[in-house]
């Protein structure tokens, strides 16, 4: 294990960024949100939740996917991959436990057949840091989800506290990474990891979310949970925006979109939400069309629909964003509680 | 499959001297949709028309682009042509490349490069037209007249002449209004009865015309054409049918105390009269405020007395409702209430009155009988003082800021008349300015100086007091810079004039506009002065804003020839670029009928269907397409975009803007 | 051997106008018929009344890569649809007023009434802003950046 | 606050019971101290997830809009801020106030869970409120915060009071204050236009296009928003940061000009806590200048100032150049 | 102070519109004092309009003028010609200086009927 006093991490930071791209949490007008790196950037990796998750780094909320270009009555199709900066190596720095989860969750989404080589393109040339949580608030649940926050994965792993940054890499990927930014560092910190962990636990298993049963939520029982009437009373007050999906980590739908440029087209995809009323819109209008059916889908597809292809992989991942950030306060853990039988009361 | 025909006109060499229409045109060969592209001398000759005709055909077009002169020449030109080929006259667009293109610049090569940018920005809007169909709406050919004076006979006669049914709605018992009332008039000095009283017979004999007095117009709906208009029929207690105007009831009266307000209060009436003798209908009415049978069940001489049994004390206010095609507004005006002037003493003085009232006391059939006496004490006023703009000019708050147009020449007309008549009498008068337009107007005025000898006095009375028994009249003589007081015997107020307060409500249900002085809103200044902006409806008369008698008459005939213009249609044609809601995105938020300057927008409850089987009711925007005018302000304050414009799209001025913008 | 010139290709804005069909598009074509000029970088749309511009329109003009936005209508109190300039003036004062708000060069946005007898008005107004234009440079501040991209 | 919760209660069983409304619409308990919903009360048993406290931030009066559309009569709580947004719906025909029965609470100003745990108090297990003291309680140990910091942003310099004919009020109505909404704008107005741009697009380029903003707004009760709809020819579902987000802020903005009462949810419910409050606010404030103060609202008819004018209005080029000072 | 910046002066100090008058007298017709007055109250509005403010400073009428407010009450066009009487008064008075009111005098004068008002009146006049 290596270390690595505080005040100099921005040190390391520009090591880093000398050879490759470093995206990491940064403080922008009040808000910390991962952005790429440059000197001066108020880097802010105590924050425990950033608003959005990096799940942009690699499926970004617009994101190209080609151009045309018309000239009189002639049509270019211009591949933009051609073009792409990602495709330049990276690092993703100071991801949490919950959001490393939450990029498997994507992986399996998006590298499995047909594979999306957009989202491969990144995710291939990308080298993840993770950081070990020590100051977990109420709204975490990632235990539940049997993720340890204190010993994330990725290809390094590192922990904070007051005074040091430790550092181990985990892959090959890592290691590399890791002999790029050595000399920067001294040997030693297992005891202060361990003691963090330690203390850490501690408050991870006295969190009032700590202990919810997800037991219910498995395929067998997916018709008694789509048909449960609780959806109509726990719905009610769903604004319909789309804050709980952007802010998630795991959530994955996307629309396609076309823009006009001066000369041309742009086919982008965006984020969509399966909270918006037009979510997937189709000629004859829209297959869910009250807010209680699109409320449910979200919940469904991440505790029953998606676990159930995926060997009971959960599609969340307990970081509590929608926790904090839904304007009128629904989330998916008062829909755990409200179905997930009495052992949540 | 958009299949576009682009058309460039060199236009001689008006635009071909500073475009290269060749190059225009073989560039928009290259340009999507487009499947032919051509270039012409004269697009607009025969042989261009030709051209078009033939293209539309055999290309199969389904939109044309003319890169010619302005649209607001030759679009309608283009319309037809495209018409005549059997494509929809709304598929074409006009690419203005010359008074915007060719006109104003000199370089080649940069009026080419925009000129093709303009030909572009056409096709980008031609690709979203769509077919429009001009709507037809039946036109019923009976015209309402709202107002029985010189107005509303004259725009009724003329419309009657040409052989329109027309009803006059006066509230009123008889027509005539304010010119029955006066004496004479400038600058010939007829008689004004005897001009005026020939022209009420006229109405009541004319078959075409119905008369419909002591009538209120209640509710109006509809739109051009279409008017469906309901008419309050006032109990007048005497069966208009019957009654003869013998006018027996009024002697055999025995409740004789009621004002007249025919003579401005001056006098008194009984309960049962005819407000003049030259009424139209000559029918008497019963006053129920001072009829002591209506208001004590006990009485009834009239009855008894009434050889043909008209009286019917049980009379209630009846209904009509007719369908119209035109509707003239012709309310009048009214003198303006004195009350904030206490410094004329209008109130307190029996002897300062009204010209208006003044009118009345040297008439003839007036209270002295055409004696002019004072009122207190009925004797000859041997000096007389006026004072004008009372109440006019005035920004102060107490009268209305405007000029009230007639005073300047009925105060010579008055100071004329009593230095003829009464060649002792002293006549003041206190003028800021005075106003003569008109023909033969300042001459008249000059004779009042010159000829009579009335005393003009610039400047303004700052007040009128009593002083044993005589009126002092103290002012401003700003020529001499001097304060004078005048003893005076009567002193004559040129009251300011304003419409008739009932005017507020027949604006309301016309939806007719009007302004911070009550006059309503013509359509234009200048050149739709007659017209409101609500279709359909016309202004005649003080209505509209001060006029005198001659303009008045003027007007009323304008009037009369739009109604007409408008009634010998069978059908209107109304302009298929109009507003038009998409319903399912409406929110029923009543901000477009706000800013409708028509009143085209109504509100209907609708049913939707939400999904899942389910509907819902919602209150929805409905555009009547005869009475949009297509500004497109509705569409603008619609937030949800759900109220568009037809042939100015959302889409298509988008889409313009991005064409101009296009590299 | 001809030298590569480095000079930089002079700003030429790409002015948008909205003319009302009444008075500023009759005003446009008497400048025409006058033959007094504007810059040929001035193209214009028409619209029945200056009141069916729609705040979208203008920030399409922008988002599309115009460097100036002018919206011209009757004179108050001469609309021809009778107050639908009133109501124009009421949203242009309140768009522009709020994009200057966003810092938007607020010399950017323009409205101008000019009447179908105002050729040599309209004429100078366009003339003055193009000028003004041409010396804020090219609008970047309220363009989609993915409109130029490729070019 | 608490006797104010049992009150409410009462009102809205006793409403319940003797069948004068189908429903209640106020707040729900939460999981926490801090996060109670939206919620509507059908029967006496639902009422004991009842919950009335200073996290109750939320504006009930657009989910009105829906349950207005339900079988029966509905109550509603409102507090005086929502009272405008009410009126404003009734004004614009959004809802029919016959069918619901408003009884206005005392609001006290809400509190900001954010902004509490932005002070340093990372887990929040309890808050009470004395005077202007807010005593909160956490795991890693109690704090006392000083009320006005951690208000809701909307709180902060509200001064509304109610405007519906009530039909009944809950405690008393707090006396209208002094102070100046529009400190913040003056502020931005008299940046350069260069610090107001970089101010802006810091604060805009933040935002993710969740539409919480929209959805929440009282104003924003379209059936089909020009943004999803495809035939506006502005619709777009994401921000691309390069333009898109002020396209979206500035015409949301503008739709509401007139309209907005400034009620201030579209602050309180952005997830990248953008002060959307102060875009609102300059039209407000643009429209009191120039138009002659006017507070959307206020009172249930008449038309707003975008649906009127008179014939002397300032000129724009005027407007603006008179505010740049 | 140039003669401009005096008139401007003098504008400001009446708070009234002098170009809103149409001339129609009535402020003198209406003048109680009108034989007393060397220039009479409309001349007042017509000389200030044009610029003849060395006669308005030197004439007697602003010692005349009863301040009754009559010809502002009966002006027709909401100019106030007792304002610009008043302007001109305030003008000459403030030029003459010695009358001018200090601290230290007020509080022999005062007394517990005195309205604030008056004394605020009083700096107004005769402070500047």
């Amino acid at each position: 294990m290596l270390k690595i006093a505080k005040e100099r991490l921005n040190d390391l930071y520009a090591k880093i960024a000398q050879t490759q791209g470093l995206f990491l949490p940064v403080k922008k007008a009040g808000e910390v949100n991962y952005c790429v790196w440059s000197e001066g950037k108020e880097v802010s990796l105590e924050t425990l939740k950033t608003v959005k998750s990096p799940k942009n780094m690699f499926f970004p909320q617009t994101e190209n996917m080609m151009k045309f270009k018309t000239e009189g009555k002639n049509i270019e199709v211009i591949d933009v991959r051609e073009s792409f900066d990602e495709r330049k190596p990276f690092v993703l720095f100071g991801v949490k436990a919950c959001d490393y989860k939450a990029i498997e969750v994507l992986d399996k989404v998006f590298l499995a057949d047909p594979v999306d080589t957009y989202y491969q393109n990144r995710r291939e040339n990308t080298t993840i840091v993770t950081l070990a949580c020590s100051k977990p608030e109420e709204s975490c649940f990632c235990g539940v989800f049997g993720i340890d926050a204190t010993a994330p994965q990725g290809d390094v792993t590192t922990w904070l506290d007051e005074n040091y940054l430790y550092w181990q890499a985990n892959t090959e990927k890592g290691e590399s990474l890791t002999a790029q930014v050595e000399e920067l560092f001294e040997k030693g910190g297992e005891e202060e990891v361990a003691a963090q962990q330690e203390t850490t636990k501690v408050v991870l298993e006295s969190l009032p979310y700590a202990n919810l049963d997800l037991s219910r939520f498995q395929p067998e029982n997916l018709n008694e949970l789509f048909d449960a009437p609780e959806w109509e009373k726990m719905s009610e007050a769903c604004l319909g925006c789309g804050t709980c999906t952007f802010v998630c980590p795991t959530c994955q739908c996307f629309d396609i979109r076309d823009f006009k440029t001066r000369d041309g087209v742009i086919r982008y995809r965006c984020w969509d939400s399966c909270m918006y009323a037009d979510f997937t819109l189709m000629a004859h209008g829209n297959s869910r069309n009250s807010q209680m059916q699109r409320f449910r889908q979200r919940f469904m597809h991440k505790l029953v629909y998606y676990p159930s292809q995926n060997d009971g992989m959960y599609s969340c991942v307990g970081c509590g964003r929608c926790v904090n950030k839904c304007p009128q306060r629904l989330n998916i853990v008062k829909v755990i509680k409200t179905l997930g039988g009495k052992n949540n009361d | 499959m958009q299949r576009i025909g682009v058309f460039i006109c060199w236009c001689g060499s008006n635009i071909s001297a500073t475009v290269d229409v060749v190059k225009v045109a073989e560039a928009m060969k290259n340009e999507p949709g487009v499947v032919y592209s051509a270039n012409y001398q004269y697009m607009c000759s025969e042989n261009g028309q030709q051209l078009i005709k033939q293209a539309i055909k055999e290309h199969n077009l389904t939109g044309i682009v003319v890169g010619a002169c302005s649209p607001r020449m030759h679009e309608a030109t283009f319309r037809k042509t495209a018409e005549a080929a059997g494509l929809n006259p709304y598929m074409v667009e006009i690419a203005n490349i010359r008074e915007h293109c060719s006109w104003i610049h000199k370089d080649m090569d940069e009026a080419t490069e925009k000129a093709i940018i303009l030909v572009r920005t056409a096709i980008a809007k031609v690709k979203l037209n769509a077919p429009l169909m001009a709507g037809e709406s039946p036109v019923i050919k009976r015209a309402l007249v709202i107002g029985g004076g010189i107005a509303g006979i004259q725009a009724a006669l003329d419309i009657a002449d040409a052989g329109f049914e027309v009803d006059i709605v006066e509230k009123n018992a008889t027509i005539g209004g304010r010119m029955a009332q006066l004496d004479k008039t400038f600058p010939t000095l007829d008689c004004s009865a005897c001009i005026l009283t020939p022209k009420m017979v006229d109405c009541a004999q004319h078959e075409k015309i119905d008369i419909l007095t002591y009538s209120e117009v209640e509710d109006v709906k509809g739109f051009v054409g279409n008017f469906s208009v309901k008419i309050r029929r006032k109990a007048r207690y005497v069966d208009e049918s019957k009654c003869t105007g013998c006018k027996v009831c009024m002697e055999k009266c025995p409740s004789k105390k009621g004002l007249n307000a025919f003579n401005m209060n001056l006098n008194t009436r009984p309960a049962i009269y005819i407000p003049f003798a030259q009424a139209i209908p000559n029918v008497a009415v019963i006053d129920p405020e001072q009829c002591i049978k209506l208001k004590t069940g006990k009485c009834g001489i009239c009855q008894k007395f009434c050889g043909v049994g008209a009286i019917d004390y049980e009379q209630k206010d009846t209904f009509v409702e007719r369908q119209y095609g035109a509707i003239v507004v012709a309310t009048g005006y009214k003198p303006i209430d004195l009350d904030a002037f206490n410094e004329y003493g209008y109130n307190d003085n029996k002897d300062v009155v009204t010209s208006l009232e003044l009118e009345r006391l040297m008439n003839a059939a007036g209270p002295t009988n055409g004696v002019l006496l004072r009122p207190s004490d009925g004797k000859h006023p041997k000096v007389i003082t006026f004072i004008q703009c009372v109440g006019s000019r005035d920004s102060s708050g107490c009268g209305k800021p405007y000029c009230s147009k007639i005073c300047c020449m009925y105060t010579a007309k008055h100071a004329m008349l009593i230095r003829e008549k009464y060649p002792d009498t002293e006549v003041h008068v206190f003028y800021i300015d005075v106003r003569t337009p008109g023909k033969n107007y300042d001459e008249f005025f000059r004779r009042a100086v010159e000829q009579y000898g009335v005393d003009y006095i610039k400047g303004m009375v700052g007040k009128v007091y009593n002083e044993n028994g005589k009126l002092m009249v103290q002012g401003s003589n700003l020529i001499d810079n001097e304060q004078v007081t005048i003893e005076s015997d009567l002193v004559v107020l040129a009251a300011a004039i304003e419409p008739e307060p009932s005017v507020r409500k027949v604006a309301t249900l016309l939806t007719a506009s009007i302004d911070t002085n009550n006059f309503l809103t013509e359509s234009h200044a200048k050149l739709r002065p007659v017209e409101s902006p609500t279709a359909g409806v016309y202004l005649a008369g003080v209505c509209q804003g001060p006029k005198d008698i001659p303009e008045t008459v003027s007007q009323a005939s304008a009037c009369a020839a739009k109604v007409i213009g408008l009634l010998v249609k069978d059908k209107l044609k109304t302009n298929p670029c109009v507003a038009t809601p998409d319903e399912s995105m409406c929110n029923g938020c009543s901000q477009c009928a706000n800013v409708c300057a028509y009143g085209a927008i109504t509100y209907v409850d609708k049913e939707f269907r939400i999904g899942g089987g389910k509907t819902e009711v919602r209150r929805v925007a409905s555009v009547n397409p005869a009475v949009c005018q297509g500004c497109g302000a509705c569409t603008v304050t619609c937030p949800s975009g759900a109220m568009d414009l037809k042939g100015f799209s959302s889409k298509q001025i988008m889409s313009e803007v991005e064409a101009i913008c296009k590299k | 051997m001809q030298e590569v010139t480095t000079e930089k290709k002079e700003f030429v804005p790409n002015i948008v106008a909205f003319c009302c069909n009444w008075c500023s598009y009759a005003g446009a074509d008497l400048a025409g018929s006058s033959r007094l000029t504007y810059p040929a970088n001035v193209k214009i749309i028409r619209v029945p009344c200056s009141c069916r511009v729609n705040p979208s329109f203008v920030l399409k003009a922008f988002q599309q890569g115009a460097d100036g936005v002018i919206l011209c209508g009757c004179h108050p109190g001469d609309c021809h649809y009778v107050t639908g300039n009133y109501y124009t003036r009421r949203r242009m004062a309140l768009l522009y007023s709020f994009l200057n708000y966003l810092g938007i060069e607020k010399e950017r946005t323009r409205l101008e009434w000019v009447s179908a007898a105002e050729g040599a008005r309209f004429s100078a107004v366009m003339n003055d802003f193009v000028k003004t234009v041409t010396d804020l440079g090219e609008n970047k501040r309220l363009t989609d950046l993915r409109v130029k991209e490729g070019e | 606050m608490k006797e104010v919760e049992l009150k409410m209660k009462e009102r809205a069983k006793a409403l319940l019971e003797s069948g004068e409304v189908a429903r209640v619409v106020g707040w729900k308990k939460g999981d926490f101290c801090f996060d109670p919903s939206p919620a509507t009360f059908e029967t006496v048993d639902e009422l004991n997830e009842f919950v009335y406290d200073y996290f109750c931030g939320a504006n009930l009066s657009k989910y009105l809009i829906q349950i207005a559309k339900k079988e029966g009569k509905t109550a509603v709580f409102l507090k005086p801020c929502d009272t405008y947004s009410f009126n404003q719906l009734v004004k614009e025909h959004r809802i029919d106030r016959e069918k619901i029965y408003v009884i206005a609470v005392e609001c006290l100003a809400k509190l900001d869970i954010e902004k509490i745990k932005a002070a340093g108090v990372s887990v929040v297990t309890g808050v009470e409120v004395v005077d202007k003291d807010v005593n909160v309680s956490s795991p890693y140990g109690n704090v006392t915060l000083y009320k006005p910091d951690v208000v809701l942003t909307k709180c902060a310099t509200c001064n509304k009071t109610h405007q519906v004919k009530d039909e009944e009020i809950i405690l008393h109505q707090r006396p209208a204050r002094e102070v100046d909404r529009f400190a913040e704008v003056v502020k931005l107005e008299n940046m350069t236009p260069d610090e107001r741009f970089a101010f802006w697009r810091e604060q805009l380029s933040k935002c993710i296009r969740c539409n919480a903003c929209r959805n929440v707004c009282p104003a924003c009760s379209c059936v089909k928003c020009v943004f999803d709809n495809p035939n506006s020819g502005i619709a777009a579902k994401a921000n691309d940061d390069k333009f898109e987000e002020q396209l979206f802020h500035v015409i949301r903005a503008f739709h509401v000009s007139g309209r907005c009462t400034d009620c201030g949810e579209c602050s309180r419910v952005c997830p990248q806590n953008i002060p959307l409050h102060l875009l609102n606010r300059k039209f407000i404030k643009d429209i009191d200048t120039n138009y002659g103060e006017y507070q959307a609202g206020e009172t249930s008819e008449g038309k707003t100032p975008l649906t009127s004018y008179t014939e002397s209005d300032i000129e724009p080029n005027d407007a603006v150049n008179g505010e740049a000072k | 102070m140039t003669k401009t910046e005096r008139i401007e002066n003098l504008n400001r100090l009446s708070g009234t519109d002098v170009r809103k008058c149409m001339k129609c007298g009535k402020c003198s017709g209406r003048c109680p004092a009108f034989k007393e007055m060397d220039i009479k109250p409309h001349q007042f509005v017509s000389m200030l309009g044009q610029g003849k403010i060395d006669e308005l400073l030197a004439c007697n009428a602003i010692w005349n003028c009863l301040s009754c407010m009559a010809c502002v009450e009966r002006c027709p066009r909401g100019v106030a010609p007792a304002a610009v009487v008043e302007a001109v008064r305030d003008t000459v008075v403030r030029a003459q200086g010695a009358n001018g009111i200090k601290a230290e005098d007020i509080p022999p004068i005062v007394d517990e009927y005195i309205p604030q008002q008056l004394l605020v009146s009083a700096y107004r006049k005769y402070n500047k």
